[in-house]
């Protein structure tokens, strides 16, 4: 279900060369809620790895184990093939950048960025090089002497930046750093964070309930469910082979289709829906085989809406029960009697089909384009 | 003004002046018809209308003293209930009550000051000697607006248990070293406190108000208070007085003679005092004008309060010194220590010079007052 | 969060918990001392006594005070929330730069030192013949304790949606109904919450009191006001405990009110 | 626009400030009326200020003993409000409870307690002889010491609760960013937990110092005439003496005190926040 390379085995096994954290059967628990669950993890050095998850699923507290802040209540973290799991948070020397910024009210952007610098070491030991430095990184250097309440969202977040990773951390935590800033400014700054890691190299551990910047800027995404890993890989692997309903639903959407398999004799598998059999497709390796009861998660934008049937795709008829206009794309809500309610997504001008309510309509999609997944 | 309402004012005028008796008053004014709103239809004498008779005093254990010695026979006589209230009759508080028009108080156990300084600026009634007797009263302490009600002293008083020799003299209160611990002196001048301060200095009895009227001599006076201030709490309620010595503040002091004697008597005798270089003086009775029980109700009190078997009563309860001749020689023999009416101890003492501050009060108070505060 | 007990915090807490003792330390040494045996303010020497209980629940004089005080602090309390509720929920909706003055004058009596202000009525009030009146102690208490009506009735109101305000207008309630059946309904909480405060205020109040009042009224603060200036006796000692017990009650209970306020304000409809 | 929608809602507001203006804001403007007409029109009272020795000692031991006692105040509250910032809820409860307790109990009750705690004869003596630590009672009443003492315990909730509610408002991100960059934990406060709990400091410290000034009850009865504040004296000088213009005089220099201490005061905070009016 998870991508071996990404998971260690539970038990403690001999650090590889370019492993910088290690997460074992990390387990946190509130009375009797059970907020992380045996979470083991394993995060190459220099990678930018995500932790994504709705609120509740253990995300934030996994981080805030890294960082100190919470106490496991078993398990272990290694940094750097030192056990950290007891050491307190000011001794970890990680960077972190929280959610809201929590940048010093009361100094200036060149005191908030010195301040690490500063305690370890003393006032004399602010460099003012290196501060100016640590905010040129984020073209922030022209505003060294500004207070934080002066600033904008997206410059404050800048900031925190700056200060987190002013003293050359090995790895920078990062807490929803952008959940605060509105749309625009979030989607130049994930671009903007993602050259950042490419120029410095340090570990990124990010944290975010936003599918799209996880989608966007990682190298690997953990998702997180109840307390547990319910599926990590590649951004592209866990989109276009999610293991579970959950997963394919909380990666971008997709219609899901209740059916049977069987095996076909060509080595592939035929689903028979309540509409009929669909044509055979070849099973991915990690795929679900599915033998008796299916779950079809087809996406939307693998949908083509004609109005004849198209050649070598599965194809169903139905009505088109409702458009909604987004600019590059129609979202198209289509009822067909074979599949029950079922979700398209066409590009504006390029649709086949003027979407038009009431129309009658084919829906296609090409043998390989759904995936059998888990039902939960 | 309508002829018939100076009518009126003419027949009250008449009647509040004794020319006139109730019962014609009233059926005069009640035939002009105008019933007087505060005449109830019966006929009781005027005065019995009131609800009650407030007298105020000093507090404490003097508060049943009174009720007993004099607010008691008083009801009986008029069927009027008296409340005593220990609030203190300050004169700043009767000039108060008086200049706010809303006077609560009947009758006041004051001062020979009050009785001289409220007296003319018209913030008393007058004392009505056709029901108050003049001749039950020693002639020095008879007013026009007041009359004393009782003698008391400020003497020394002090612990016998805190010194090995018992103090005698204001020269030993002053003496800190030999007497050590607290002092205490009343926190308003009329107290004999610059007596003490001046005989504390040497000057002989009878010099004492001649020195005073120097100058100098109060100068010396507030020289030596301000010596002894380091040492002095002072107190303002009577109560307060003997609580400081309860609780061991104060081991020696000057105090009403009447509260050292509670002391004395509450503590089998580890408190005392001598009647030596003690500040004699009077109580004065005064009634704030325009009190609420009316001038009559509180005449009567008065009166009441001169008969020699209640003011003995007063002073086996309390030890306030019969005023009245003639309760002097009623005075049982083991009374007679306690009472500074007695010769024997009258003359130990220095009575308080009605001269003196009648010309200087104002000053001395005031520079009394920045001196403590 | 609160996980890491350093030495500083260690030594913080065990500072903070010498503090709070020093703070309760006065309201706990006066039990003892209500149930001495002695006639004078003392430990129990040999027994335990009910007397000075007895002495208290005894003495007319005592209870008259505790009646009148009641009475009092009730009519002020009384005055103080009917204007300041009205007032605090005007200004609320008013919220104009004239509204915000408003409120701050209504600070005036907390602002003001008790002594100017009870010259201040003393004068004023020989002059409306109000001088040792209980019209004239509830006035002068309900002024003073009408600036906490105010405050806490506005945070009440700054967690409630004025939404729904305009929506009961927009929907064609009067003003009246707006505030009786909308506005009332979602802030008493914060209102009951400044009924408490100043029912303790004025039943409490001694400065205003000891100027205004001469023989008529003797409140219970009064009582104890020339009960320590004279016999310190322990009687005051049975006033204090009763008063500590109750004050107890009163805090829990305020307490609540305003976990409610901030609940029932905040409830989304 | 909203004028018409709003402007009815000017006759719940009116009758609560007539009231305050007639029974209020008219007397409290007599005794300053009365402090420059009474007995002559002028600043003829005000000359007392500088004339008499009294009214000056006075004032300065005011002003004094109102800024030992904010001192104390504000630091030994600082400590109460840092603690319960840090501690779970159930100490919180607790703690919290004996601070409003003290806030609520009559200032009469709790001078009383004082009296019994410190006089003469009273329980810490005792106590402090009983274990041997003094063999003479110590003077602890009817002195400066004694009414610091007791207005202290008097101003503690004051101080301790805009400080704590201060506090609880902080960010406590802010802490963890000073720790996960590796403050040690004096760094952390000094540094960062102390400089963003000064809004607190400053109104705490306001409330403590104005409330102070103008004090009357406990010094009266813990400094027994002794330590005669502003308030006191003006109590004492006006029943004695009846003088109006003295008194006014005296009341509204300290009311003209507290006012220009708020006024400085306002450079640094709001007003409103202050008195909790914050709509």
């Amino acid at each position: 279900m998870t991508d071996p390379a990404m998971t260690g085995p539970a038990t403690t096994g001999p650090a590889t060369a370019d492993e910088i954290v290690r997460i074992e059967g990390l387990t946190k628990t509130y009375g009797a809620v059970r907020a992380v669950d045996d979470v083991s993890l394993s995060i190459p050095r220099g990678a930018f790895l995500t932790l994504l998850g709705a609120s509740g699923s253990g995300k934030t507290t996994i981080l805030m184990s890294i960082a100190g802040f919470v106490q496991p209540s078993a398990g272990r973290i290694v940094v750097a093939g030192r056990d950290i799991t007891h050491v307190p948070a000011n001794k970890r020397g990680l960077g972190m950048v929280f959610q809201g910024y929590a940048l010093f009210p009361h100094m200036s952007v060149g005191d908030n960025v010195g301040f690490p610098l500063r305690v370890r070491g003393g006032k004399r030991a602010v460099d003012r090089d290196r501060v100016a430095q640590a905010l040129a990184l984020v073209q922030m250097d022209h505003l060294i002497d500004r207070m934080p309440d002066a600033l904008s969202g997206g410059q404050q977040q800048r900031v925190a930046l700056a200060r987190a990773l002013v003293f050359n951390p090995a790895i920078l935590l990062l807490d929803e750093p952008l959940s605060a800033l509105d749309k625009k400014l979030r989607a130049d700054l994930q671009w903007e964070l993602k050259e950042l890691h490419h120029k410095i190299g340090t570990t990124f551990i990010y944290v975010t309930h936003d599918q799209d910047e996880a989608l966007s800027m990682s190298d690997n995404i953990v998702i997180l469910r109840d307390g547990r890993i319910e599926q990590s890989g590649a951004p592209g692997t866990l989109y276009h082979r999610p293991a579970s309903r959950f997963v394919a639903d909380f990666l971008g959407k997709s219609n899901f289709i209740p059916g049977t398999a069987a095996p076909d004799p060509s080595g592939g598998i035929t689903v028979t829906t309540r509409g009929g059999q669909l044509l055979s497709k070849a099973l991915a390796d990690d795929e679900a085989a599915p033998a008796g009861p299916c779950l079809m998660a087809l996406r939307p934008e693998n949908i083509t809406v004609t109005h004849t049937p198209l050649e070598g795709h599965n194809t169903v008829e139905g009505t088109i029960t409702g458009v909604s206009f987004f600019g590059a794309d129609h979202q198209i809500m289509i009822e067909t009697p074979a599949l029950g309610p079922v979700t398209a997504r066409s590009h504006a001008l390029r649709g086949a089909v003027a979407p038009d309510t009431g129309a009658r309509v084919c829906v296609n999609w090409r043998p390989g384009d759904w995936r059998a997944v888990a039902d939960r | 003004m309508t002829s018939r309402e100076e009518k009126y004012l003419e027949l009250k005028r008449a009647h509040a002046a004794g020319r006139m008796d109730r019962r014609s008053f009233l059926r005069r004014a009640g035939a002009l018809g105008i019933v007087p709103l505060v005449i109830p239809a019966h006929m009781r004498p005027a005065f019995a209308n009131a609800e009650e008779l407030v007298v105020v005093n000093w507090g404490g254990p003097a508060e049943a003293a009174y009720m007993n010695a004099f607010g008691e026979p008083f009801t009986e006589e008029t069927g009027i209930p008296v409340f005593i209230d220990g609030t203190g009759p300050s004169v700043g508080r009767i000039r108060a009550m008086v200049e706010a028009n809303a006077v609560v108080w009947d009758v006041c156990d004051s001062g020979v000051a009050g009785a001289i300084n409220l007296g003319p600026g018209g913030y008393l009634e007058p004392i009505d000697y056709s029901i108050v007797s003049a001749e039950r009263c020693r002639p020095e302490f008879v007013w026009e607006h007041g009359i004393g009600n009782y003698l008391f002293c400020n003497v020394l008083t002090y612990n016998t248990e805190a010194f090995e020799e018992a103090p005698t003299t204001w020269a030993d209160m002053w003496d800190v070293e030999k007497f050590p611990g607290g002092r205490t002196m009343r926190r308003n001048v009329l107290g004999g406190v610059m007596e003490s301060a001046l005989q504390a200095a040497g000057v002989a009895k009878e010099d004492v108000y001649d020195t005073l009227g120097t100058a100098d001599g109060r100068a010396l006076a507030f020289e030596k208070l301000e010596e002894l201030k380091p040492h002095t709490l002072y107190w303002s309620s009577a109560s307060e007085s003997q609580q400081l010595y309860r609780t061991g503040e104060v081991t020696i002091g000057n105090i009403w003679h009447t509260r050292s004697r509670g002391l004395r008597n509450d503590s089998n005798g580890q408190f005392t005092w001598t009647w030596n270089q003690g500040q004699l003086t009077a109580g004065a009775w005064l009634v704030p004008r325009g009190n609420p029980a009316g001038a009559e109700a509180a005449m009567r009190f008065i009166a009441v309060a001169q008969e020699p078997e209640n003011q003995v009563l007063l002073l086996e309860v309390m030890g306030n010194g019969p005023i009245n001749p003639e309760a002097a020689a009623l005075v049982p023999e083991e009374l007679r220590a306690d009472d500074p009416g007695q010769p024997e101890n009258y003359d130990l003492m220095l009575a308080d010079s009605e001269a003196f501050y009648s010309e200087y009060y104002d000053e001395v108070q005031e520079r009394y007052l920045e001196l403590i505060s | 969060m609160r996980g890491r007990i350093t030495f500083t915090r260690g030594l913080a807490l065990c500072a903070a918990w010498t503090i709070v003792a020093f703070m309760v330390l006065p309201m706990l040494v006066v039990v003892p001392v209500s149930f001495t045996d002695t006639y004078y303010l003392s430990m129990p020497q040999e027994a335990l006594s009910l007397q000075h209980y007895q002495n208290f629940f005894q003495n007319p004089r005592w209870l008259t005070a505790i009646w009148q005080s009641t009475l009092i602090a009730l009519g002020a309390t009384a005055i103080a929330v009917g204007l300041g509720t009205l007032c605090a929920i005007g200004c609320w909706r008013i919220a104009s730069g004239t509204s915000d003055m408003v409120r701050l004058i209504m600070l005036a009596p907390i602002i003001v030192p008790q002594i100017v202000q009870a010259l201040a009525f003393y004068r004023v009030w020989i002059d409306f013949g109000l001088i040792d009146s209980y019209t004239g102690v509830i006035l002068a208490h309900s002024m003073i304790g009408l600036p906490y009506v105010v405050i806490t009735v506005s945070a009440a109101l700054s967690n409630f949606d004025v939404r729904l305000e305009q929506a009961a207008r927009n929907l064609g309630a009067s003003m009246a109904q707006t505030v009786a059946l909308v506005i009332l309904p979602r802030i008493w909480p914060g209102v009951a919450s400044g009924a408490v405060f100043v029912f303790i205020l004025s039943f409490d109040e001694i400065v205003t009191v000891l100027f205004i009042t001469s023989r008529r009224i003797q409140t219970l603060p009064k009582m104890i006001w020339d009960g320590i200036q004279e016999h310190l006796d322990p009687t005051i000692a049975v006033v204090a405990v009763i008063f500590t017990l109750v004050v107890g009650v009163i805090v829990v209970i305020d307490q609540l009110l305003r976990a409610r306020a901030a609940a029932v304000a905040a409830r989304k409809p | 626009m909203m004028r018409s929608q709003t402007a009815p809602y000017w006759w719940l507001v009116v009758p609560a400030l007539a009231a305050l203006g007639v029974f209020y804001l008219y007397p409290v403007a007599q005794v300053l009326w009365l402090s420059v007409t009474e007995p002559a029109p002028g600043l003829g009272n005000y000359t007392t200020l500088y004339e008499s020795q009294t009214v000056r000692n006075v004032i300065w031991r005011t002003t004094w003993i109102s800024l030992v006692t904010t001192v104390f105040t504000v630091t030994l509250g600082y400590v109460v409000a840092y603690a319960l910032a840090q501690v779970g809820r159930r100490t919180l409860v607790i703690m919290l409870f004996a601070v409003l307790m003290t806030l609520w109990l009559s200032v009469l009750i709790r001078a009383f307690s004082w009296v019994v705690l410190l006089q003469t004869n009273g329980l810490v003596n005792q106590a402090l002889i009983a274990i041997g630590l003094i063999d003479r009672p110590l003077p602890l009443l009817r002195n400066e010491l004694g009414v610091i003492i007791g207005m202290v315990h008097f101003m503690l909730p004051l101080a301790i609760l805009p400080m704590y509610a201060n506090m609880s408002g902080l960010d406590r991100r802010v802490m963890q960013a000073a720790d996960v960059l590796g403050a040690r934990s004096w760094q952390a406060f000094w540094w960062v937990w102390f400089p963003m709990s000064r809004p607190g400091i400053i109104v705490a410290t306001l409330l403590v110092f104005v409330f102070s000034l103008g004090f009357f009850v406990t010094p009266a009865i813990l400094g027994g005439g002794r330590v005669m504040m502003l308030s006191e004296y003006i109590s004492f000088q006006f029943q004695e003496t009846l003088r109006w213009g003295q008194a006014t005089m005296l009341a509204s220099t300290l009311l003209l005190g507290v006012l220009a201490v708020l006024a400085v005061a306002t450079r640094f905070i709001d007003m409103k926040r202050l008195f909790g009016a914050r709509g």
